[in-house]
Order: C-alpha cells, then structure tokens, then sequence
C-alpha cells in the first residue's frame, strides 16, 4: 500500500493506492492516522481512486476516521471508488455517513460552497 | 476428478494476500466473472483474517486453507487450531463481534458473497469455516434449461 | 521466525498460476524488485512445468511447493513424488532435454534467476529443486558496510 | 489468454493477451498454429504488448512457428516486448533469428519494403 497525505488549510487528503487488509492498515494507521490528529484538522478526504481490494479491515479503519473526525465536528468525504470497493464500502453502510465524489475537485469545491464542513 | 490445492501457512498478516490471490487464481478454472472472483477473494480474505486476529490472538499458528472444485462448485474450507469459538449461534448475528474495536462484517460479507457457508468449532481446538460457491452463469443456464 | 508457507497441489497445468502468484506474493515481504519478482515467478513456473510434463507425463500426481523466508533469503523448493531423473548431471546441461519436442531451457532459466539451485532426485521415486534467492539491494548494502 | 488473429494477404498477425505458460499455450496451438498453416502464410507477426509473463513453454510454442515458417521460407516478427518478456525471449536467443519491432506498423512497413521476406 502507497499512501500519500497532503494538508489543505484544515482538510486533509489521504491518497491510497494498493490493497488495504489487514496487512497494509498497519501503514494506514502509521500515515494516515496522526495526520487527523492534527489540531484543527476536521475534513479528511480520503481517495480511493488506486485501491483495488479492501475488506472488513479496512473498513475499520475508515470508519475509525470518521468516528474520530465527527467527535471533532469534522466528516470524512470519498473520492473515486471503483467498482469492487464502492461494493464492499455500501454494503458496510458507509455511503449513507460518507458522502463520496468522482474526483477531489468535486469534494473540495463542495467543501468550500460550505455544504459540508 | 476435480482439481484439488491445500494452503497451509503461518498466521501473518502478510500472508493474507497470498490466500486471496491463490483462491481466486484457483477459482478462476470455473466461469466466475471477475466480479465474483472479487466476491471470493473478499471472503477468503474475512476467513483468513479472522483466523489471524482471533483464532490466535497471541501467538502464531498454522491456518489451512483447502482449495477444491467438484462438479461446478469451488468449494473453500478455511481451518485454524486457535481458541475456537463459545457460542457459534452468536457469532453468526450480523455486527456480531467479540473484539470491541470490530464491526462484526466479517462473517456477514462471507455470507452474502458465497452461496453458502458453514461455521464449526470447538472452543480450545479450533475453527472451521466451509465456503461454497457455483458459477453464477452456470445456475443462470441451468434455469433455463429446467 | 520466518515466514512460511507450504501449498501441496495437482499436477495441472491451470494450477502453475497460482504458485507462481503465490511464490511472488511471498517473496514480496522481502526488499526484491518488480524484476526480482519476475524472475522468481520464472524459476517457480519452470519447476512446477517439469513436474508436470516430465515427473507425472501420465497420471496426475501432487506437486509440493514449499516456501520459507530464513533471515533475508527466500527458499522455495518443489518437489515431487514421479519418475525421478536418471542422470542428474546430464539434465543439468543447457539445452538437455529428455522431451524432443522441448528445448531444456527450464533448468537454465531456474539457475539464470536464482542466486543458486540444488536438483536431487532418485529414479522411481521423486525430484526434488531447492532455489534460493536474495534481495540484490541487500547485497548491494552489504558490500557497501564491508 | 485471449488471442485474435488477422490475414494481411499472406501475413498473418497475432496478437496474445495476458500469460504464456504451460495452461495457456494450449489456446496458441488452437488460434495460432492453424493459422499459420494457411496455405501461402509465410509470415508471422506476433504482437506480444498485452503479453506480461512468458516461460520456456512460451518460447517453445514460439520457436516451434519459427521453425514450421522458415521451413516454407518465411519469419516470424516480433512486436511489443514488455521488459519482462523481452528478457526471457532474449535469454533463449530468440531476438538472433527474430527481428523485434515497436509497433505491428513499423513491422507491417519493413516487410512491404521487402527488407524482410
Ligand atoms: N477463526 C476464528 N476463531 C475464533 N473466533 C472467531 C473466528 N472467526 C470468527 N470468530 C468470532 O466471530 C466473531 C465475528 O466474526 P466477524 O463477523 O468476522 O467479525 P469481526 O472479525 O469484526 O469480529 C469474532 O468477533 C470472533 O469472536
Ligand atoms: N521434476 C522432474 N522430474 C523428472 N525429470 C525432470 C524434472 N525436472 C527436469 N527433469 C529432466 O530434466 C530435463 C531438463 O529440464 P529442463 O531444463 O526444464 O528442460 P525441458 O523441460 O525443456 O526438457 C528434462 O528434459 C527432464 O528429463
């Protein structure tokens, strides 16, 4: 799993790329993880658009991300789900907490039209 | 004869991959579309895991993992000699989970993406989970032709 | 401990996929490249293709595929329990073939791509390749410390 | 592997898709070698760009149109070798009897320009 993370003011983008199991979550909580526990960091938008596989594990780890950020006021937005993943992650019910996006563009401008926030 | 392939390796994290590929790598001798054969690595890989996290929550063990098609069926069974489980009937409701940080999907995406499964174990030697699944082409022909 | 994992299949040509996915898949916990990978799923390809075609020519049989990480070196060895191998030392030869139709190019890709190879059989009984490999960045780390 | 093939007159273009191995070949023998059979087919172009791994059984089942073509005074081409693949095919001395082009083109050109035939 490669993963790059990029600070915009208070979002964060998270990128992935790989698969994200129980083997590669251990990179998620190293890289990903202390990012959101920046003070002030409250949006993470998380792109997906490289993961080709993830199961129960990695829904976690998600899920641990958004439940940390709401406590916070904040959200967790996805961006370029494919086919076999965007399965997986309706199926966990996290579309109807996550709103999900084709591309970062899309989620950052819903972000700064204040729809989200 | 059906084909027939054994796996048997240590409970590592890392080996997780290897599991679900050579399951899928194996499936694919059947007519599963590539959507199921995403269906199958998912569920190998919830079995695989959970061996991992729960079976042996200490120490590493050995899981087998059991490749074999009969007729048109892949059939799937996933075995570890680790803590076993108390109550089966439990572990089986949806969101189930012993470990707190868990969401209890694991079985439940094994459920929903094999046509069936069965779970067995014995608390203290271990844990079976049989997974079948058929070709959805095939059950799709056959219809049409009873 | 190193990692281990062991798969015991049918001598079947759609099963030669799975160990070479599984090979490269287990290899990949060590520091080898994409082109390092290739080669192991190379050698792992040929050895489990003579068990097919040379070591069961006419019945199906089981091929062991036996993969170990022993500190930064992987070992896979393949075996068999088919016909053996007569004179070892002749099949070592590049461009040998016992098969007319074949061109003996398997033993010398396996000995091309891993750091070393042992072949040990006994006519009646069985073969056995044994292949070695390391990571070349490691080497290269290496010589550079010494 | 997936495998289409073309009649350009007498040349005939093959074009493989995915692994060559010991499974697989089995689908050249029954796609390509007919092929090549043809009465009058004297060259082979064998587009190998979506080829990602080949082995000694792949080379043989190459090698083995080499040696029906030149036979009846013909080639066989070689287009699109990934690195993986190029490696091998070089390892078995195969680019010393088979020139290797880019594109089916740059092959399709030299042969009409009669430097190959
Ligand atoms: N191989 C196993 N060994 C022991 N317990 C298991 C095993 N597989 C599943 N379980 C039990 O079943 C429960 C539900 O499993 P699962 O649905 O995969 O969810 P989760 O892994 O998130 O807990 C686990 O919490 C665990 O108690
Ligand atoms: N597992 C095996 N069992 C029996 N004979 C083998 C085995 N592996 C290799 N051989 C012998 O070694 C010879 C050389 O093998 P190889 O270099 O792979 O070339 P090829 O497969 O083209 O013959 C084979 O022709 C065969 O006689």
């Amino acid at each position: 799993m490669d993963i790059t993370t990029e600070l915009e003011g208070n979002i964060l983008i998270a990128r992935l790329a790989g698969e994200l199991d129980i083997e590669t979550v251990q990179a998620f909580r190293e890289k990903v993880v202390p990012e959101t526990e920046r003070p002030g960091v409250k949006t993470l938008i998380l792109n997906l658009n490289k993961v080709s596989f993830i199961d129960s594990t990695g829904i976690g780890a998600i899920l641990g991300r958004y439940r940390f950020l709401e406590k916070k006021g904040g959200k967790v937005l996805l961006v370029g789900l494919k086919a076999p993943v965007k399965k997986i992650i309706k199926m966990a019910g996290l579309l109807e907490i996550m709103p999900e996006y084709s591309s970062e563009e899309k989620a950052l401008n819903e972000i700064g039209e204040g729809r989200i926030a | 004869m059906g084909n027939h392939a054994h796996i048997s390796m240590l409970s590592r994290s890392n080996n997780v991959g290897l599991a679900r590929l050579a399951a899928a790598s194996f499936a694919s001798e059947l007519d599963f579309t590539l959507n199921e054969l995403e269906e199958i690595k998912v569920a190998v890989s919830e079995a695989v895991t959970n061996c991992i996290i729960h079976a042996y929550p200490l120490e590493e063990g050995i899981i087998e993992i059991d490749m074999r098609i009969e007729g048109e069926e892949l059939i799937i069974v996933v075995e570890d000699k680790g803590v076993g489980i108390e109550d089966v009937e439990a572990v089986l409701q949806p969101n189930y989970s012993t470990k707190e940080e868990h969401m209890g999907l694991g079985l439940a995406f094994i459920d929903s993406f094999m046509d069936r499964f069965e779970l067995s174990s014995e608390p203290g030697k271990g844990t079976i989970v049989q997974m079948y699944k058929t070709p959805e082409k095939l059950k799709n022909r056959k219809e049409a032709i009873s």
